[in-house]
């Protein structure tokens, strides 16, 4: 057992024929995982990488028994095929496209959780377990197998900060990027919970950014929560503040938000924070 | 992407909330007729044009020329007025404040209302303000439209015309795809009408594909922004002088934090996104050329591309580069070894690590 | 409420939704023009028109009018022909099946699919027959569309229109509060056009205050059916030759299974829901009266009224009843002994339970 | 611990100051129910059989920690009670109203689903538990403490047979009564389950109608489920077939849905099913 993706995890590919689904199905293929569907409607027959096409999810899912999907259809397309996955009974949707509607995102979202299904994204480089396999698309080359679980808000900047951490030897359970959209299927509070119930998860690297309250609201979650050791680093400490959403965004925040805030929160709850990233390794150690 | 006020006070009478009588012009040549006393308001994306004399009232038509033309031309904030609202002059009995926009924690709508409207309304303390999240699955139903009411305390009447607002608030956002809609103040006029005094829309951009209205709008933006905006690049001018180019908004602003630790200040950022697609680089460089850096520090984390064909197009961009300045460059992925030496053949500064780069492009900065 | 063919498929005009060009005529006089080869087709509220020939083809305008004067009055399995429509034929290719319906188990919208459409849709074999739940919190989404189409295994200009008419399908049922929308046949022409052959859609009575269009709709009633309906009780006409007046379908049912064990049969029914209400009591029995039975059962279960309440209200009903038949009356509640007496005084036979109610009213009624 | 309804129950009704609402709220608390609120908007300040009136169920909650509703508004408004309930954190709902539009109940069936809330009704007669209270509109009379559990699609019909039942001597634990609409929030099923969980209920008595496929499905469950002894009465043996909702009815029901495909399901199932409901109190003795 691992945190979202273990060895009983089987894949579905939606939008497997674009550029991005071909590539990516085999790059999870090579790491390890098992790739067993791919969809694209009006494309039952074809192979991609060796795996089968199929015309809709709920067919993937008959003939192949897949219970997880990796989405990489656009943007317009995303509500529809998260829907479809959901209504297909699939358990665990990773949702990478970005720009998605924030109104399609809010529905999905809503219809995941009421569901029972774990979704991440979209707008999310999805999950990898070293040793276990990845559903998105982080890079396979940085991932070396620990006990560090990492979750993140960022892309590359997790890229950055994981290759920074097997430079120094120090491997990862796994690793969540949660995306940085508005309205996450997945929240830090939902990763947390996990990598402390996971017993493959023995120290957690938490990586947030200014803006939103979502590291505030893990910093609560934390402190009553997590008994693991936490190491955090929020991105923007130097950024200027960001151009207002009306007044309605300042109501919300009421001064939450900042990295200032964040961090006070993060620390008040025990968790070293790292003034760069590449002094994450350091302090996890 | 923000609405002007007059846009979106279009759009809240499509979807039936009222709104002061009003015109817009840019020229006072076009004010022929008044409704009768009138607000001549500026039309900009920038708060605070009322304590900068971007809203004059006016009585005649003489008067409303003679407001247009002061107002017109007005740079308020860096924004520049093109056009202004003529309105109704509207006898305000009280101001409320009403909003809908979307919450992160709660992943849906969250509708506010307050009965402290007006300009202070981000200073009202927690109990004068009423937050409601909305069930997405559930929508609008009549009793948050109550609850609304109740927490104003209104008169049965203003209380049924609020009510109205608020269903209509959130099938505005819903249809139009809005993450911010906004009235304040909702004035309460002296004869008991509840009508929108100001209006704040801002429109989903990820939504544009289906609302193509909008593809003529223009927006209030610098040319080298209208650029980045164009090939979907962020950009941010800061008021140091180093220009950053990185692939994230995280690693954007890791970067910026690196790059301060070392004295460093960085004078632009462009974000190309999660992408490392050596094209968009290239164009991202030729972008920073134009903004003038003292240094330019490209910090590239390459996913699924290969360093060398990222150096290949970072290669090409300076040949076009006519001011030449240091560049330094940290690309990390595969074949990492092959695009640093192509680049320190070709001059530039290479680094490996996010830390070394900030360093040296702090250094080269501050020289 | 059943819509007409004529009124259905204006809906699906409506909403987008292709039907052929038609016109509705109440006389032959109406026909002026053809839009071509048409059929001629009875507007009636049930099924199996075309076998009793109220569906016939013309080619010209006196053909069709002598067509409509053939089917203008005529009587199907009881209904009267009051209207038909003159439809522009189509050139058949083939015929599909779409119909959207509540389902109770899965408590939501159902929709269902078939490439063999036409008349004997029910035995089609399950496994050409495609059903779909939709999730409510979810709605209708693209998936749903491809779905179908991919079953029907059209081609994809084909695809494409099918889907759109699921989607318009499924927005219709929503916005116009239709508990039951199908197209049979669902017609592909020869030059490939997908175009509603027949439409079907009844609109849910309970959403009729949010309709006032239906208000004026006039339904195929008899004179009691509709004075039934008027007072929102359930009429059913049967064969045999008690009349039974409950409240409650549950109730009203138990009776008649109650009464066919003691042998005797129900001539018709009246369910008042589930009321006591004395005033509902007293104008079920003048209904009832009218349809002369032979004998009457009254079987009420008190609620929240008091059984002497009850009575009174009977007792005022049969002063007015001329044909003086036979009653069997049975309520049961608060005040049941003082109930019982008024009514057994007044030459009514009075009954405690619902085997003993049942066991004299068929003993009466084989007298 | 007893179905649905026990002695932490506190109940909110909605539209008290209605009729109904008035004369049921009396009757609920002379049975012996903790009715603590009722909710009629703008009416907040009074009192209704000496229960404080509140203007939303939100201020109810917050004021008395109500966590039932019983609804009585009229049906135009049925909709909008059922999600305030919801949104205020009620957890069981009895929705009385009668003649909610069905595409109104679709939707907030599947909210009271999502949020794990109880609904039953809507057009339902609601609960009673002799002894510990009930919810709803039966009749109070005929209700006698006992082990027998009893679930009925229909209003009067189950007072006719608890009476039967009660006047023989054969009390009752629960009495579900979930309604004949045509997308009840709690179908038979849904009630079976917790009879054979309930201590408090040794015996079960059912009463279905003819059309739908409740009973039948009931009858899967009752086969693989329920170990406690089964008496149902279908009515409607001897009803004329109904007039036909197009082509559709006949689709999904597949012959099923006729008194005699219930009762031989039933039978199937090891059930005893009785001809006429005054056989019921017998066959449960």
């Amino acid at each position: 057992m691992a945190v979202i993706v273990d060895s009983n995890t089987t894949v579905v590919v939606q939008g497997i024929t674009g550029y991005q689904g071909t590539y990516h199905s085999k790059a999870m293929k090579d790491f390890g995982t098992k790739v067993v569907a791919g969809v694209t409607p009006g494309k039952a027959g074809q192979t991609v990488n060796d795996i089968p096409v199929f015309n809709s999810v709920a067919e993937a899912v008959a003939k192949t028994g897949a219970n997880t999907s990796c989405i990489f259809v656009p943007a317009p397309f995303t509500r529809d095929s998260v829907m479809e996955a959901i209504d297909a009974g699939i358990k665990t949707i990773v949702a990478v496209t970005e720009h998605v509607p924030v109104h399609d995102a809010i529905h999905f979202v809503a219809v995941a959780q009421s569901r029972g299904v774990v979704l991440i994204g979209p707008n999310c480089p999805g999950l990898a377990s070293p040793g276990l396999g990845k559903v998105g698309i982080l890079p396979s080359k940085i991932f070396m197998k620990g006990d560090v679980g990492v979750v993140s808000r960022s892309g590359t900047l997790t890229y950055e900060i994981v290759n920074a951490m097997t430079e120094q030897g120090i491997g990862q359970s796994t690793c969540v990027g949660i995306g940085g959209d508005r309205v996450p299927g997945t929240n830090f509070v939902d990763v947390l919970a996990k990598f402390q119930d996971d017993p493959l998860t023995r120290k957690i690297v938490m990586v947030g950014e200014i803006g939103g309250t979502a590291e505030e609201e893990a910093a609560e979650f934390i402190k009553t929560n997590v008994t693991k050791p936490v190491v955090a680093y929020i991105a923007g400490r130097t950024a200027p503040p960001g151009k207002r959403m009306g007044h309605a965004g300042a109501i919300i925040a009421r001064g939450r938000g900042t990295a200032e805030s964040k961090i006070t929160a993060l620390e008040a709850a025990g968790v070293k924070v790292a003034r760069i990233p590449t002094d994450v390794p350091e302090l996890i150690r | 992407m923000k609405l002007y006020e007059f846009k979106a006070k279009e759009l809240m009478r499509k979807h039936g909330i009222p709104i002061p009588m009003g015109q817009v012009v840019s020229s006072p040549d076009e004010i022929k007729t008044l409704p009768g006393p009138v607000m001549v308001k500026a039309q900009v994306l920038i708060g605070g044009r009322g304590k900068a004399g971007g809203i004059k009232p006016a009585e005649t038509v003489d008067e409303a020329k003679k407001a247009a033309s002061a107002i017109l031309g007005m740079n308020i904030k860096g924004y520049v007025t093109k056009q202004v609202l003529l309105e109704q002059r509207l006898e305000v009995d009280k101001e409320l404040y009403l909003g809908m926009t979307i919450d992160r924690s709660r992943r849906g709508m969250l509708l506010m209302a307050s009965a402290s409207g007006g300009m202070d309304i981000e200073s009202v303390p927690d109990d004068k303000l009423l937050m409601l999240s909305i069930d997405p699955l559930m929508g609008y139903q009549q009793f948050i439209g109550r609850r609304v009411a109740s927490f104003l305390e209104l008169p049965k009447e203003q209380a049924t015309q609020v009510m109205g607002i608020v269903s209509k608030i959130y099938e505005l956002a819903e249809s139009e795809d809005a993450e911010l809609v906004e009235i304040n103040p909702l004035v309460i006029t002296k004869d008991g009408k509840v009508v929108a005094g100001d209006a704040k829309i801002t429109i989903d951009s990820d939504a544009m594909f289906r609302h193509k209205e909008y593809d003529e709008l223009e927006e209030d933006l610098t040319p080298l922004e209208a650029k980045a905006k164009k090939l979907d690049i962020a950009f941010v001018q800061l008021d140091g002088n180093i220009g950053v180019i990185a692939n994230g908004a995280g690693l954007t602003m890791a970067t910026l934090d690196s790059i301060n630790m070392f004295g460093g200040k960085a004078g632009v950022f462009l974000d190309l996104g999660g992408t490392d697609d050596p094209e968009k680089v290239r164009e991202a460089m030729q972008l920073m050329s134009e903004a003038n850096p003292k240094v330019i520090l490209l910090n590239i984390f390459g996913g699924i591309t290969k360093c060398d064909t990222v150096a290949k197009g970072v290669l090409e961009a300076i040949k076009d580069i006519k001011n030449k300045v240091p560049i330094v460059a940290r690309i990390k992925g595969v074949n990492e070894e092959l695009g640093r030496e192509m680049l320190s053949n070709a001059g530039m500064i290479p680094a490996s690590g996010l830390s070394e780069a900030a360093e040296k492009a702090s250094k080269e900065s501050l020289r």
